[in-house]
């Protein structure tokens, strides 16, 4: 789940970490008003949940009310990657003269959390990894002490010579790494994090995303939560215990399994098809899983085949063929459907299937070959 | 032999009260597993498909000296299980449970390595040896007892792969679902050297997906440290990036972790990779034929 | 540092760990009002920071307004080991079934916190650890992990059957933790913790001691403090740089160091003195010290000769020499003093003791027996 | 040999341009202690007595190879001087600070335990081995090359006690204190066998104080595990219960960590406990011969 850039420095600021005096704003008379009561220049920067705002044009500079007024109404209600924007955050210019990159997330490797520090920042982390990976320095948090002050210091050091910052930087890293462990975070980034001309370190801008598996515990994040309409459909299908991600392609796709799920895609793009979504219809199937999942598969209007592709371990195959009948029985299906059962329970799943005068293949690579063949007779 | 669980295998399952505790302890028990006790705190002294039930893991290994531990608790216990288990000194943990939040299992995974207890998940479909212990949730009748090792990412896409395997003839030492969470237990190094110091293995089947660089990782390592006959899998091809595909780790950020990085880095060390689970079972008998002849 | 029962428990209810309905006075009127909006019967006890308040006669159970009034007079005032009870605390009587003893403090052995548990509850622990050790179950807890929920579980069913109990348990367990770690303490006690009649657990009594070392960072516990006579005088020498205790005997001793200073008191008392208290100067001494540790000793009117004993290591002989001859300008010294130096700088600490006319031994034990002559011929 | 330190030291010392840390480094240099670093954050670059200061612990374990270090900083801040020379890679931390809160304590020893580190201290005078290496706070000039071990939960009476030793003619293989804190680093125990398995050692002084049962366990681990001659002194026998004795660690719970207990302790284990600092050479020397004849 991710946060706007202004809920992450509301955060910080909570914890002490300084940021710019700024306010979010949902029209242009709140720019307006904003902007008149700040000292200028102020910047106008677009809050959604997507990157590259900046290339966008989502950010700017004004020198005056006016600047800030022509500023709120290009960018309230632009279109950035898709989204609209819907609120701008009007934040008090600052003047500084440098700008590092610091950030927390979840490593791997190390199953810890790690904290990167880099001297380039203020532009994209991302390629900065990719041009110069050096540039980067990541340190390993010892999850049985957490970010200890000797450990924020040596990040410091990397970053600053002088001594001065080095001890503003050392509470402030800290204090990092207790956002992140309190609010469940995957990644807090501070990007970039200036140095002021009055020599204060500073949060310019604020990045926070959170663990979905955490959100149980994290109530006053999880009501932070502006899903976009594509994100809701997911969540939708995550509360009826589906896991649901829509493509451009055309053909649907029912697979118990998130691996198989993804390969059953790729076969369906492997043969020349272009699969219209992913869809795990996850672990202990009830016949009602696939009801709902037909459902939200017949809700996408390009999907013009249906391929169901499923290896019962725990989800039964005979399951699955019931709840498919029932769906069949209540929705109103007019595209064709193509079923693969393998594995536990198969033999009487099929029985079904076949009662029901739906065709009936053997392996993936016939269901995705077959569904591939429907689609092109029915367009 | 085969590696990590074998007819050796005492089995204590945590949350065995529990609708899929239960479901998967019949399973595993008419597989022929050893189970020889269950945890469900306030539920010490019942009994559950004739297995005796305890309200702590010490005392279920207290009681029957259990050495491995199946966790079926639900998500936000999970990671408190699996330190239980730890303390409780069972040699070896698996997480059947989906959903644990990383910040619990970063907590977890460092006291089991501190406690050097092993750990196989969470969010993991648990591992096999054919013919004498299956622990997790796998499907037992598809699995064929011989000499391919297997390890994944994922659940039914194992199967998928292992009914290849077994529908061509070609027998598994071990399955293992090694899961599908940023932040896992053993992972591919670990299992690859397993099943290179194992005898009873001679090829390996390693299924990968989008997401972190545990593919490209493993492939290094193989090159450097194994010696028998490795042939990937990588699920994912076309996923979109930015997109969660099921598991909380099969995610492609900012471009990396993609199925064409991973397949690119196996291929450099020399590792086929197939690119339709068909694939596998050829790949897999040309490798141990050219082995054998060798 | 100690704090008062009240104070523990008030602790205990900001996070949420059940408690009687209480509230201290220091007057009796305060405790007819506060009985007055209680029911009955209520428990009128003794807030004193000493144990064995019980056996005292310092805690009363009334059953009515009047018979509160009268434990409020008869203990308000009351003398327990030497302090005077200032204050009482009036609490809900509580109808209960059983009793029992958690506590949690530090283990030198396993360099951890410790979580005690006992179903031998409501009797003073030190005597059941005496009696029955067996009855006490002791838990180390793991620094890195902190009370985890299986621990905690682990610990309830070692004192309940009930289900219910357990759960309540849990909860109440990884609090008590939670309130060590938070507030540096060195002792959290609940004795009894009890079963009410409906089925709930609470804390009866309380009991909570902290780390001196640690009040720098915990203000607000550093705030409860409310030292004796004794502990004043403690504290005051404390912000001198003085570790003092005081003692019944008639030698007053000066040494640096507490260990030689406790062997110097044990030497004292092996030749037949009696040692009016423990005064270790501490390691890096300045002549203003010797002078305030000089004070300290002759405000108590019981000291009858002064022993100096100082093995110099980073504390110079020589300073202590000067320092001493100073306090002796600068005070109406009338009792005999006997100094012992050696190590660093003694040589010249000894030529400038001689300067001063006071008399000079070589050894410890000559100096214990010198003084302890001198103060017999002073009586 | 010797145990701990020896010529063979190469100490960083943390907080060095303190007041004590920069005094205590030229003593320790006079005494020939081989002194390669200094930390002082904000400080690097700069020297004292000639020996190069560094911003971490780790510029200055790479810069020099240190393997030991010292510790002067503030008591609010050694817990995390412990740990930060720990991480660097240094084998062995002394830390001297007096004051350091116990929870501190806890997690610094957890973790030094968990990287192998050994620790002396908080709240100690350090540690001496004649001749070489001098890394603490105690006067050189009063120790003598020799072939007794001593331990010591004080300073200066460790300083009396040795004192005792030198001026007759009885030298010393390495001194320890121990320090006074209740969470130290090595205690009797690990110190009792590193003197067993020290071959310059021939006989071993222990002196303890009143509070926990340190002695206790040690008289039972003499019992146990060592052969070589003990001899044991305490100090608090005249110390009331429930009083801070100075350290941090002295004092009678309870009832409990009397003198008496402690001494009957090593009496019912034979080992002789003098009554006062003089009867300890007396004793040494008295053992010393009788092995010598056995």
């Amino acid at each position: 789940m991710k946060i706007h850039e202004y809920q992450a420095k509301e955060i910080f600021s909570r914890y002490a970490i300084p940021v710019t005096k700024e306010k979010v704003c949902y029209t242009v008379e709140e720019v307006v008003e904003t902007a008149s009561s700040f000292e200028m220049p102020v910047v106008v920067k677009a809050q959604v949940l997507v990157g590259g705002r900046g290339k966008a044009g989502g950010v700017k500079l004004a020198r005056s009310v006016e600047e800030a007024r022509t500023a709120g109404e290009q960018i309230l209600g632009m279109d950035i990657k898709g989204l609209t924007v819907e609120k701008v955050l009007v934040a008090q210019g600052i003047k500084f003269n440098s700008e590092y990159y610091v950030g927390l997330t979840i490593d791997r490797n190390s199953k810890s959390v790690i904290f990167m520090a880099s001297s380039e920042g203020g532009v994209e982390i991302e390629e900065v990894a990719k041009d110069n990976p050096n540039a980067i320095h990541k340190f390993v948090i010892d999850p049985d002490l957490g970010m200890t002050a000797f450990l924020a210091r040596k990040i410091a050091f990397k970053l600053f010579n002088d001594f001065a910052l080095v001890k503003q930087a050392v509470g402030m890293f800290q204090k990092l790494y207790q956002i992140f462990i309190d609010t469940d975070a995957s990644l807090v980034e501070i990007n970039p994090l200036v140095v002021t001309d009055d020599g204060q370190l500073l949060a310019l801008d604020g990045k926070m995303n959170f663990d979905d598996n955490a959100l149980f515990r994290q109530p006053a994040i999880e009501a932070l939560n502006e899903p976009d309409e594509d994100e809701k459909k997911e969540l939708e299908a995550k509360e009826k215990g589906l896991s649901y991600i829509r493509l451009d392609g055309t053909i649907g796709c029912m697979v118990n399994g998130a691996g198989l799920a993804m390969a059953t895609m790729d076969l369906v793009k492997y043969f020349g098809g272009q699969p219209a979504n992913f869809l795990d219809i996850g672990g202990s199937s009830s016949p009602q899983k696939v009801i709902d999942a037909m459902n939200l598969l017949l809700s996408d209007k390009n999907v013009k085949v249906v391929m169901i592709n499923i290896f019962g371990g725990i989800t039964r195959c005979d399951d699955v063929a019931r709840g498919l009948v029932t769906a069949l029985q209540q929705l109103n299906v007019d595209i064709p459907i193509v079923v693969r059962l393998s594995g536990t329970n198969a033999r009487q799943g099929l029985e079904i299937i076949k009662e029901a005068n739906l065709p009936v293949v053997n392996t993936m690579s016939e269901a995705a070959q077959e569904a591939i063949r429907l689609c092109a007779a029915c367009q | 032999m085969s590696i990590l669980v074998n007819n050796k295998t005492r089995l204590v399952v945590q949350g065995i009260t529990g609708r899929d505790g239960s479901f998967h302890t019949s399973k595993m028990k008419a597989y022929g597993t050893n189970i020889v006790a269950g945890v469900s705190p306030g539920k010490g002294g019942q009994q559950v498909d004739g297995i005796p039930v305890f309200n702590t893991v010490e005392d279920a290994v207290k009681a029957t000296n259990a050495n491995t531990s199946i966790i079926f608790v639900p998500a936000p216990l999970a990671g408190d299980a699996i330190m239980e288990a730890a303390e409780a000194g069972v040699e070896l943990v698996i997480c059947i449970s989906e959903g644990v939040p990383t910040l619990d299992m970063v907590k977890a995974t460092a006291y089991l390595k501190k406690k050097g207890v092993k750990l196989i998940g969470a969010n993991c479909p648990g591992l096999i040896t054919p013919g004498e212990a299956l622990v997790g949730i796998l499907p037992g009748n598809i699995f064929l007892k011989g000499n391919v090792g297997l390890m994944s990412r994922s659940g039914t896409l194992t199967y998928e792969m292992v009914n290849q395997l077994t529908t061509n003839g070609i027998g598994q030492s071990t399955c293992v679902g090694i899961g599908g969470d940023p932040v896992a237990g053993l992972y591919y190094q670990e299992l690859l050297q397993m099943f290179e110091d194992d005898p009873e293995t001679e090829a390996i089947v390693l299924i990968g997906e989008i997401g972190g660089d545990a593919e490209e990782r493993a492939a290094q390592y193989i090159k450097e440290h194994i010696t028998k006959p490795v042939v990937a899998f990588i699920a994912g091809q076309t996923a979109p990036p930015g997109k969660r595909m099921g598991h909380a780790g099969a995610i492609i950020s900012s471009g990396s972790g993609t199925a064409a990085e991973k397949i690119a880095a196996f291929e450099a060390v020399g590792v086929p990779v197939a690119r339709r689970p068909v694939e596998i079972p050829v790949l897999v008998k040309e490798l141990m034929e050219k082995r054998a002849k060798a």
